[in-house]
């Protein structure tokens, strides 16, 4: 392959997204977050609390390359990998990091509230669930007459979420609303057992699923590996495609783990938090060494590649993090705008 | 001019808006019944059916996200509670989201929704469907706050309301439903920010927000039999507040009287003394009165419900001590909304 | 049967209730309603909101007559049938109605929030669904170990709330908590199918019942006919049992209707709201008829005793009344009082 | 007298009021964790283990009212919240149960919940986790409401909250929990409703809660230098509020500067300057200033929350220019959270 192969984002129509191109996505994905928590443990420069997705990128990845440039996905705290999978611009998302004014949200908002509209990224942030309803609001509005207007017809709504976000009681408002009307919206529960350092024992009944709870509403869904990201991406299409057809809300849990510490970029295990057996399980579970092996029967090359991809991912995180960093920041005499339109 | 109630004002309004712009939705708990929310989204009903004027499942927390999420992808929801109270509930959409959706995502659009809240004074309503919650929401900025208090406002505010670019929360007193007063035919908006003089005067100013400009009015009436001149000042609108019109009605009269419909403590009432008190204190001849809420829940029993609500006669006795005169032995003023009757 | 029979409220202990026993609450309660609502509609001088559950009757009482004195029962707006069902004091409710003094929350609260301790009715109140999470955190009291003395093991907490109420977020948060903990709550869920003037169709998907969403949670669920005060004892002995036993909260759908308007002593459908012939409908599975005619057959003089309960409860109800009025109105110097503990 | 840290005056307060009371029972999401809620609560669940000290799901709003129906059957909940913006979510359960169940059932027993909020000021927290709530929470009567500012407040309001037979909410600002300072061993408790006089002056009062402090100290120290005397009054607790001790000050010095973490508009500042207004605007021979945040939500970029947040220069400035004197170019005063490292 040749040296200038530029990173690729998953498709965005409607067939199915080729095991290479997924596996590309992860790698430049872990390889970004993976540089990001050097840089922001060693520098404190990045002024913003961060949620890692590392370990966990076979979800973003499978879903977005699903959707089609117009749906727009919504995601909660730990949403870079969302971001970048559905598009989102790497350069705007790091300037955010730093606090830059051209940071996707123009230094305002921070790691978790990402914006990137142009890619079908609506928004994301801190608070638990919120996006659950943003994203069930934008499905009315992609459900109304008047928008169906040439072009925007079929556009779907997405939300990733996580295991905690799913016990607030939006979650539980917001599919019976979807469900009533038929809205086309997509939820997406990654499921990585932990809730800070609460583990799911210590939430919710055991025994029973999030699915479980999501079809009490007459909501369709389905659980499923959420580290395999050829399932994902399979098990996404079918839920777009229903979305899509109005047959109304989908419901997806996806088991995953997390590697790093829940904010910031420590490993939590070397603190006693989680049985490092466990995290170690899941290690070797990791989603991207899955893909590679899937595909080393088929493409010897592939090794070689993912080390292209990673050597050009780095070179790309590391061009953003020189941008940021040679970027303005905002003027403090610009500190009011935005507060209301002007 | 042709007069009309307010709950009639604020119907038109929705209709007219409507018809304006097709991406208007009232969206609430029983907008399509028969009582359409006191009569305010009957009309609406009847011009637009269901698809644009929408009942919806109980859960007020996910509606205000939903209503956020419709908001900034292009439509422009009106939702309605019949109780402000209930707002408790939507708090953290209306706040964390509604407000701070377009400064938080670096100003590449705001959240416009308009929510309508009912304030359910009076007749027993009881403490958790009776407050009025216009210094909470006052307090965030990325809000507008509007509490109309006459049909012309409760159009032209709303009117404006559904133009705006960003979140408008509206306060309407129940208590003021039935009310009638002359209401342009036309479609018109007041603007967010603009007080009014509800009644010129010289020797007090009476600031006064929704109901309670009615009965600073009334105290105004029964102020002029004895030869005072009160000014009643409209704030019209919570957030912005008009500071300037306040200022300059004390810079005249001296005396400042702030009546609310809720509580003195971190309320409206503390929020117009210190905009005074910051601007010039020297202002003032006298100290400022705050006619507000009875220090505690709102109570049933209808004697201590009616102790526990300012009224007329609580805005005359204070601006008689600021002028130091003795209250005397007028007639005692009925509260606005006596001979209500039930159910609420 | 003798002109001086007292009106009797089920009996407390664990054993099965009598039919008769049953009967006599319902009529009880059904009389005391319906003269409130007489009188509140021609005086105006009970001014509260008021709520009837006339045509409900069953769901309270044969629910209440599974309980012990003990066990605490929370209720939404709709209360006046549980606070009687559970034994709340009759002259204590109506004075709060006319906001008395001796009212049962001494003029402060109205028809919407009544509490009878002595009794074990712990609250209601008018913010849908607020109870159900009040009432199981008196559960976690009732399973924690300080509570645990003499005579308090094995309290249970019960709520009553509506269909509509079980779309708020809190019934969701709420029915995690108990499941997860196994609290000793056993929440009645009166399906009138009505939330104000919208049907169930209006706001819940059509095919799933309450009951599939309380099964999300492994709780214990049943949905049952509210009407038949036999089958809704027996039900709720099963789950007072399940919950008195350690074995986690237990849920009950009861369908049932109402036959005024949601708030006010009016009949709705006179003006249109609700179908005619729905409300007739129900009206003939009256669930006091129904108890009568079961009766019938084994108890030929069931009609007579019926009629004499009703002129009982009727002169009940209007004693009631009068000493309500004859009470004092709370003095307008306490108005601060009870704000704070002094 | 031994010194101590401001998160650890919170953790044993904890464990003292809990071996005292074993009704007590603290709740929240992570209090078991390995951070203990930044150290709180360590040691109360090394003592007392997870029965006492109860890791709980998410799902503020129906644990809000679940701590009530804990508090009105014999328990003494002491539920925490990580960030007090987590509280928007709980504010039905805080407004219509837990303040008004005494009053509303008719003073037969009160909900004695308390409830710790933690506000997350600085370091790109951004708009939702920065909030600092407490003009909400003071607005309504059936609460108490305390923003402890020293580590000897911190143990001593949180031990009187946990032997209150009403519901409080503690406003706690994660700026201070490392702050150092001398903390009885023994068990105290620090009354609701007193201020305390932080530093004598003459010339000005500076009126401040939690943070806003020790920013007033700092501004102190820097006139003190130039022979200005500042008089810093740490309100401690926001409802009830120490009127008497502000009024008090405000009567020696003349001049009223109000120092606070949250917004001007129906603020703390707000209520403090209505206090004076409404006692006697006379005694002011200045304007009185608010010192608050910028009118716009918290942003995140570094240059920009530094302006955001009101810090010791926004006070000595505000004092300054009460007094007729220029700013001049002192050194530039760094904020209290300088050097602070992430992860938060
Ligand atoms: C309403 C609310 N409550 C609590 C928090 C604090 N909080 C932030 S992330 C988090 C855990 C979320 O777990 P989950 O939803 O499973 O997402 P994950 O971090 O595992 O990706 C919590 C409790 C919050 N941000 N918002
Ligand atoms: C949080 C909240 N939202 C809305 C209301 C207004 N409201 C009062 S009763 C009611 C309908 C409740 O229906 P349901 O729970 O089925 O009880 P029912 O009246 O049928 O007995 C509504 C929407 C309220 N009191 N509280
Ligand atoms: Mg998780
Ligand atoms: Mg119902």
């Amino acid at each position: 392959m040749s040296p200038v192969e530029q990173p690729r984002t998953p498709r965005q129509d409607d067939g199915p997204a080729d095991l290479a191109d997924l596996l590309h996505a992860m790698v430049r994905i872990r390889v970004a977050e993976e540089t990001i928590g050097d840089v922001y443990r060693d520098e404190q420069e990045m002024r913003t609390p961060v949620h890692f997705s590392i370990g966990q990128e076979a979800t973003a990845v499978g879903v977005c390359a699903a959707l089609r440039r117009e749906d727009l996905v919504y995601g909660g705290h730990r949403c870079h990998a969302q971001y970048l999978a559905k598009g989102g611009d790497l350069d705007a998302m790091v300037a955010e990091l730093y606090g830059r004014r051209t940071g996707c949200a123009a230094g305002r908002g921070g790691s978790v509230h990402l914006t990137d509209l142009e890619a079908g990224f609506g928004a994301s942030s801190a608070i638990l669930g919120e996006m659950i309803a943003v994203a069930t609001g934008a499905a009315w509005t992609f459900a109304e007459p008047f928008d169906r207007t040439e072009g925007r017809l079929g556009r779907i709504a997405v939300t990733f979420f996580g295991d905690g976000a799913s016990e607030e009681g939006v979650f539980h408002e917001s599919l019976n609303f979807a469900s009533l009307h038929r809205l086309p919206v997509l939820y997406v529960c990654e499921n990585n057992q932990y809730s800070l350092s609460s583990g799911l024992a210590a939430r919710q009944p055991a025994g029973h699923s999030i699915t479980d709870r999501a079809r009490g509403y007459g909501i369709t869904a389905r659980r499923l590996d959420g580290n395999d990201v050829v399932a994902v991406h399979e098990a996404a299409r079918e839920a777009v495609r229903h979305c899509r057809e109005g047959r109304g809300p989908y419901f997806l849990e996806l088991d995953t783990y997390r590697w790093r510490e829940h904010v910031g970029p420590n490993r939590d295990h070397e603190q006693g938090v989680r049985p490092a057996a466990d995290v170690e399980s899941w290690m070797r579970r990791c989603p991207v060494r899955r893909a590679t092996e899937a595909l080393r029967a088929t493409d010897p090359g592939i090794d070689a590649r993912v080390a292209t991809w990673t050597r050009q991912a780095r070179a790309e995180v590391n061009a953003a993090i020189d941008a940021a960093k040679a970027s303005p920041f905002p003027a403090v005499s610009d500190l009011l705008t935005g507060t209301y339109a002007t | 001019m042709r007069k009309i109630a307010y709950f009639q004002a604020i119907g038109e309004a929705t209709v007219q808006a409507m018809e304006a712009d097709p991406r208007i939705v009232v969206a609430g708990q029983g907008v399509d019944d028969h009582k359409g929310v006191y009569g305010t989204t009957t009309d609406a009903f009847a011009r637009f059916g269901p698809a644009r004027v929408r009942d919806i499942p109980n859960g007020e927390n996910a509606f205000a996200g939903i209503a956020v999420g419709a908001a900034t992808t292009g439509m422009r929801p009106l939702v309605v509670h019949t109780r402000d109270d209930f707002m408790f509930l939507a708090m953290d959409g209306i706040f964390n989201l509604a407000a701070k959706w377009r400064y938080m995502f670096g100003d590449r659009g705001g959240a416009p929704v308009v929510m309508r809240g009912i304030v359910g004074r009076g007749w027993g309503q009881g403490a958790t469907h009776s407050q009025s919650l216009q210094s909470l929401f006052g307090h965030f900025p990325g809000l507008y706050v509007v509490t109309p208090a006459s049909p012309s406002d409760a159009k032209g505010l709303l009117m404006n309301a559904l133009r705006s670019e960003d979140p408008v929360v509206i306060l309407e007193n129940r208590g003021l439903y039935e009310l009638t007063g002359e209401v342009s035919e036309e479609p018109f908006t007041v603007p967010f920010g603009k007080g009014r003089i509800a009644r010129a005067g010289t020797d007090v100013t009476v600031v006064a927000a929704s109901l309670m400009v009615h009965e600073a009015e009334r105290a105004a009436d029964a102020l002029a039999l004895r030869g005072v001149r009160a000014e009643v000042v409209d704030v019209r609108s919570i957030r912005p507040l008009d500071d300037a019109l306040i200022l300059e009605s004390v810079a005249r009269t001296g005396r400042l009287v702030v009546a609310d419909t809720s509580w003195a403590r971190y309320g409206l009432a503390a929020e117009v003394a210190a905009v005074v008190a910051e601007h010039d204190p020297g202002m003032l001849r006298a100290p400022v009165r705050r006619v507000t809420l009875a220090d505690c829940p709102a109570p049933v029993s209808w004697p201590l419900e009616e102790a526990f609500n300012p009224g007329a006669e609580s805005v005359l006795h204070a601006c008689l001590e600021l002028l130091g005169e003795e209250p005397g032995n007028g007639p005692r003023m009925e509260h606005v909304m006596k001979g209500f009757v039930g159910p609420y």
